[in-house]
């Protein structure tokens, strides 16, 4: 589909930003880095940028809208304008409302719904800059968020893309090798149950191959699942500090 | 905004339970086997103002399909290719649930998942309908519109499209100074690889095929998979509340690569 | 208004497709068409192709919206991209918003509508394929719908347009005759009670010209309404047959 | 979506009796003939900003409307003709029961008959008007404005319209190295044949024209035609939850011919 | 900022109307210039030409929109797509949705919005011509609209611009000194509390400008307050006249 | 439709007497002077992929902004000069306050007040990006996204606008056969002079500079003034449901452009 002469891996077998095809981009996880929200969490991961805050469990608005036997989760996926190479206009993309829905379909397994009937949840999750993988980081961020606002959870989501260029499966495509790569597969994991939560893909995949690339993905989920768990710590700490400091 | 849809409060308690019970056992409510589709019937041409049309029945779940075509302008940054444009409605003709105004998250999830397929396929040849890169295209529009919502509209919706694509006719054309001229003669669309849609179910740990509306409303979790003549994919899209293991992941596109070719059969030649 | 040298009537006094002046289009219609609605039918007129889906009476949300001594009626026609030969853009056209109001008031007078206090009946009208005529054609499937949805009523509404070309009264214009014509006529009318429902016109008439349209509507109408009654005698022989087969 | 409004409810059970007993015996509650117009004013060149502009008054009902002009393109099907553009929005303003917000289905009912009865007649010479056939035509919009509501805005929005056309001026032009430039000197719009829009309103056997408010509440149906110089009808549209017998249209048809004589007299000139 | 080669003030100091840098265009205002509307009033001011209309204190809907302790306050500023000479598109500006917040905001203080807790307030204001100015004279129209429908107020609001050219200040700016001026200064003022309450400026003003401007306005203000005053004598005088000629 | 606010209520009887009684005592609840900033941090060049962005923190209030530009076209009245588009987005993540949708009244009026503050100034010389006067000019795009609102928030967007655009970058130029050809260099954006925000609070017959969220609350209204490095005011807006006395107008002026200076200091260079 995507015909075109950018080289993607040279001869030595390294990508277009020197890593191996395995190789995840360095990642950051600031839990709790804002303070109206009830919870939030920062994640860079490569170049991409993105704050998710979480408001709730809070009342529904009107009331007719609640749900009798869990809460109502609602998400809200979102590009600023200078995210992007090229400026996006500030108006709801298609893309934007379809990642939206997908990215609260990996993360509504993970949440004890049922524990706060009538009630709901909201997910914001702002892209301050983009660079391959957005949905994916932004669910990372997200259940850190979730966790950070106090949310009952059966485990975190941890979320990578795994893409392919020249049949070569490639772990965490860059904007570039997203844009110019054969294919793209985006996956969510609840690592605890081992539940895939979000799996999209495009490009032309072997059975074979998705097979693979579930594992490649796992692997980084794992990593990143680590990180989410450190940052929660940080977090945590770090008030338990100031408590402490101000007794 | 995404949010959580309040389905679940729709099936009896007692009509779930059963239908789970069946399914634990193997069966399901209307007969079939886990594996099987309902009675798959396409009609095709059915409108004769569209270059391409089909309406697809499976079981009772009912969609109609047209396809436009226009010279227009390609997109910046793929300027020697025609344009694919899916727009799927969910018009409230279809189902009770469904409500009118302007497109939800619903119908667009629709529009994109049937687009990624068939675009990562290159169903169309788009590389073949650009008369002049860069200036002038052709335009390929894509109009799915349920008709009657019995489950399972991804796989009806793929499958209208699919076949309308498969007997659109577009005029030829020859392009004379720098403009292009459309000529009296048709040709058809120019078709690469098309792929069979296949949805499949999860409930515990049953997988099934073709879910029925009512089957739609107790499913863990669906995936639904663009199957290529040549038992690849081109398109995965997971949805619903639930989620997948991995080994789960990979029975599901076995299955799928396994009953796509009964439905690929169906496909107008 | 629409000069032009298309010839709309040949010397034989035929139309462009060989009809003379007072004839009708074939039509054919399906009452029940579809499943999930409450009540439908299809209607085929020359090439126009429209579904008409009936819900209701069912409740009215929000709450404060329901009348308190009768059924809210809602109608919503519009028309496929593909229905008509430039494609149409699937927002809603003005032209869709005025007919849905025109059709929705064709149909009511015929709803006893006071039987049905705080509820809401939708009429919902798609059109497949336009080839002229397509409200009133929309009116003559859509009171089959109400009527096979079991909404009680005074009568069927069926209706035609009478068009104008040539200085000569054309009955059923198709889309070229609409387009090259120099006037269009919808009527439409509840037969039993000799009541006009729907009245538009645009282009020139003398007085006589609309008396006498009206009659050349009328004898179209009252073949529709056979054609309507036949529908929904077949629709129930075929659901007796179904009930008695089954015992 | 159109719905049924919830209109009938605003009329006291009494003042609705009363309504309907005094027009039972040919008599309206504000003391006029059945077939009898309120009280007619017209003003224009009310806006200078506007290249023409009318406010009309019959009787409390007050509306206005503004002419503007510009060079742009023209309909891709009527590539030698200018375009006319009829934009009617009731205003919060009229009425207590005008919302804010974007125009709902009054509004381009409104917008819709106008425009169809000045096409129809050709009120505007739209072929004198394409100064490069499918490049640059003039565009003439015509902005309706309601500002009192008092029953009946369809006739006076239709005078409102006609009187602006009237006394419309628009640059007089040259076409120079293929673009239009426009001259300092003004002429009139190039107007052809005007209607009169005449609203006929049915009480049981009883038809009256310009329809009160309150009158409007009570009505079975209404029927607006545009009546040409020559008694010709360029225009129709019943409206209301009730029908008419064709011999009652015929009737509405003669009454409305008669009077708008009348109301014709009352255009600027 | 906007450099050009207009001439605002000509050699004997006289504006392109003739006027003198601290004179104001005549004005007119009818109180009462409505029926439907609880409170309505006309200003011509030069060629501006605006209607507002007053409904209220009514029922909010829906009623969860109601304010507890007070009334609820809306204001439409909205520009008729004839009154500027380019043609504006009928639908909502940027601008306009600023003006009708700020125009809002010059008239709250005046109103005692504590007696009609739970109701609504609607102001809308509709611009027929414009010619510079049109928000100072849309808040002078609307505080007579309200005093038309017999809100209770604290006092009425009147409003004037101050525009700056060639390094004079110009009370009152028309259409023409507003575009090619070098700033505008547009201010509300509650002559009898002496209170600012609308205050906005774009172009560049010394501190000792802005308190000159403020003293170029008020007395301006003064004059269209004793303006608005005198209207709504006009209105009462009319009725009573009325009143007992029908006695 | 621009409406009262519900948000008096938020705040508790309590907590709103005690701000009042420490603000007449001259004292503000957070220990600052009543003429003192929050602790203002100001980070540029975090967004790669912008031409140019700053992150903005007044105490816990936190603004990013971003630069984009691009070649389009001009503005019809202004052929000669490049275009500057300011855009604010109140995102739901920065207040529980903030509703996703379209951008209501407050988003616009923050647009227009930052807007109008810079064009006021010069802040970009907008008449030396104008490669081809009446065809293609830059346009400049300053997108604005609050992501903590604890107060203050035009303050905190002001600054970051200007932060952005001090360090903002675009392409060199040149003209060739009548089209702009974007060279690989890059040049700072033409910086004329820039404004700092300073929003003025009063409550009774005090006056505080940077209010806090909780302030805001109680605030009888606001007024913005943008003061350039030159002591002279290149905007204002007056908001909120009170009103100033002229003198005190003045004395807001004074005190703003006092502390404008502590602010301009932290402006990057």
């Amino acid at each position: 589909m995507r015909s075109n002469n950018v080289v993607l891996i040279n001869e030595e077998g390294l990508r277009v930003d020197g890593r191996r095809p395995n190789e995840m981009r360095p990642f950051k996880i600031i839990a709790g880095y804002l303070s109206n929200a009830d919870g939030s969490a920062y994640i860079e991961l490569g170049r991409n940028k993105i704050v998710a805050a979480v408001y709730g469990p809070r009342e529904v608005h009107p009331k007719y809208l609640a749900l009798p036997h869990r809460a109502t989760v609602r998400c809200r996926y979102s590009m600023a304008p200078f995210s992007v190479e090229e400026r996006k206009s500030p108006g709801r993309s298609r893309r934007e409302i379809e990642l939206s829905k997908v990215i609260r379909e990996a993360l509504e397994p993970a949440i004890f719904v049922e524990e706060y009937p009538r009630t709901v949840i909201d997910i914001f999750i702002q892209v301050l800059e983009a660079d391959g993988g957005t949905r994916t980081a932004s669910i990372t961020a997200a259940s850190v968020a979730l966790a950070d606002a106090g949310i009952p959870m059966r485990d975190l989501v941890a979320a990578i893309a795994v893409g392919k260029a020249s049949d070569t499966l490639l772990l965490d495509l860059n904007g570039i090798e997203d844009q110019y790569g054969d294919g793209d597969m985006p996956i969510a994991i609840m690592p605890r149950y081992n539940l895939v939560t979000l799996f999209q893909a495009d490009g032309i995949f072997a059975p074979e191959e998705i097979e693979e690339a579930l594992k490649m993905a796992r692997e980084a989920i794992y990593k990143l699942y680590e990180g989410q768990k450190e940052a929660l710590k940080r977090k945590y700490l770090k008030i338990r500090e100031e408590v402490l400091s101000s007794e | 905004m995404s949010s959580t849809k309040p389905f679940g409060d729709i099936l009896s308690t007692i009509k779930r339970e059963s239908i789970v019970t069946l399914l634990r056992k193997g069966e399901r409510i209307d007969g079939r086997g886990l594996h099987e589709y309902r009675k798959i019937e396409i009609e095709t041409n059915v409108i004769s103002k569209a270059e391409g049309s089909a309406l697809v029945k499976i079981g009772d779940t009912k969609v109609i399909a047209g396809v436009k075509t226009e010279i227009g302008k390609p997109f910046p940054d793929t300027p020697d290719m025609g344009v694919q444009i899916v727009n799927a409605e969910l018009i409230p003709i279809a189902s009770p649930f469904f409500e009118p105004g302007p497109p939800g998250e619903d119908d667009i999830e629709l529009s994109r998942v049937i687009d990624r397929g068939l675009r990562s396929s290159e169903a169309i040849k788009l590389n073949e309908l650009a008369p002049i890169p860069g200036e002038k295209v052709w335009i390929i529009y894509i109009d799915i519109y349920p008709l009657d919502h019995y489950g399972n509209l991804v796989d009806a919706s793929g499958l209208a499209a699919v076949s309308a694509l498969l007997t659109t006719k577009i005029k030829n054309w020859k392009v004379e100074d720098g403009d292009v001229v459309l000529l009296d003669e048709e040709k058809p669309l120019p078709i690469g690889e098309v792929p069979v849609f296949v949805t499949v179910g999860k409930i515990g740990d049953t997988l099934i095929v073709d879910p029925s509306y009512e089957e739609e409303l107790i499913l863990d979790a669906k995936i639904t998979l663009a199957v290529t003549s040549d038992d690849k994919i081109s398109g995965i899209q997971k949805s619903g509340l639930g989620g997948f293991t991995p080994e789960v992941v990979k029975n599901a596109v076995s299955l799928a690569i396994n009953v796509a070719d009964q439905v690929r059969k169906k496909l107008p030649t």
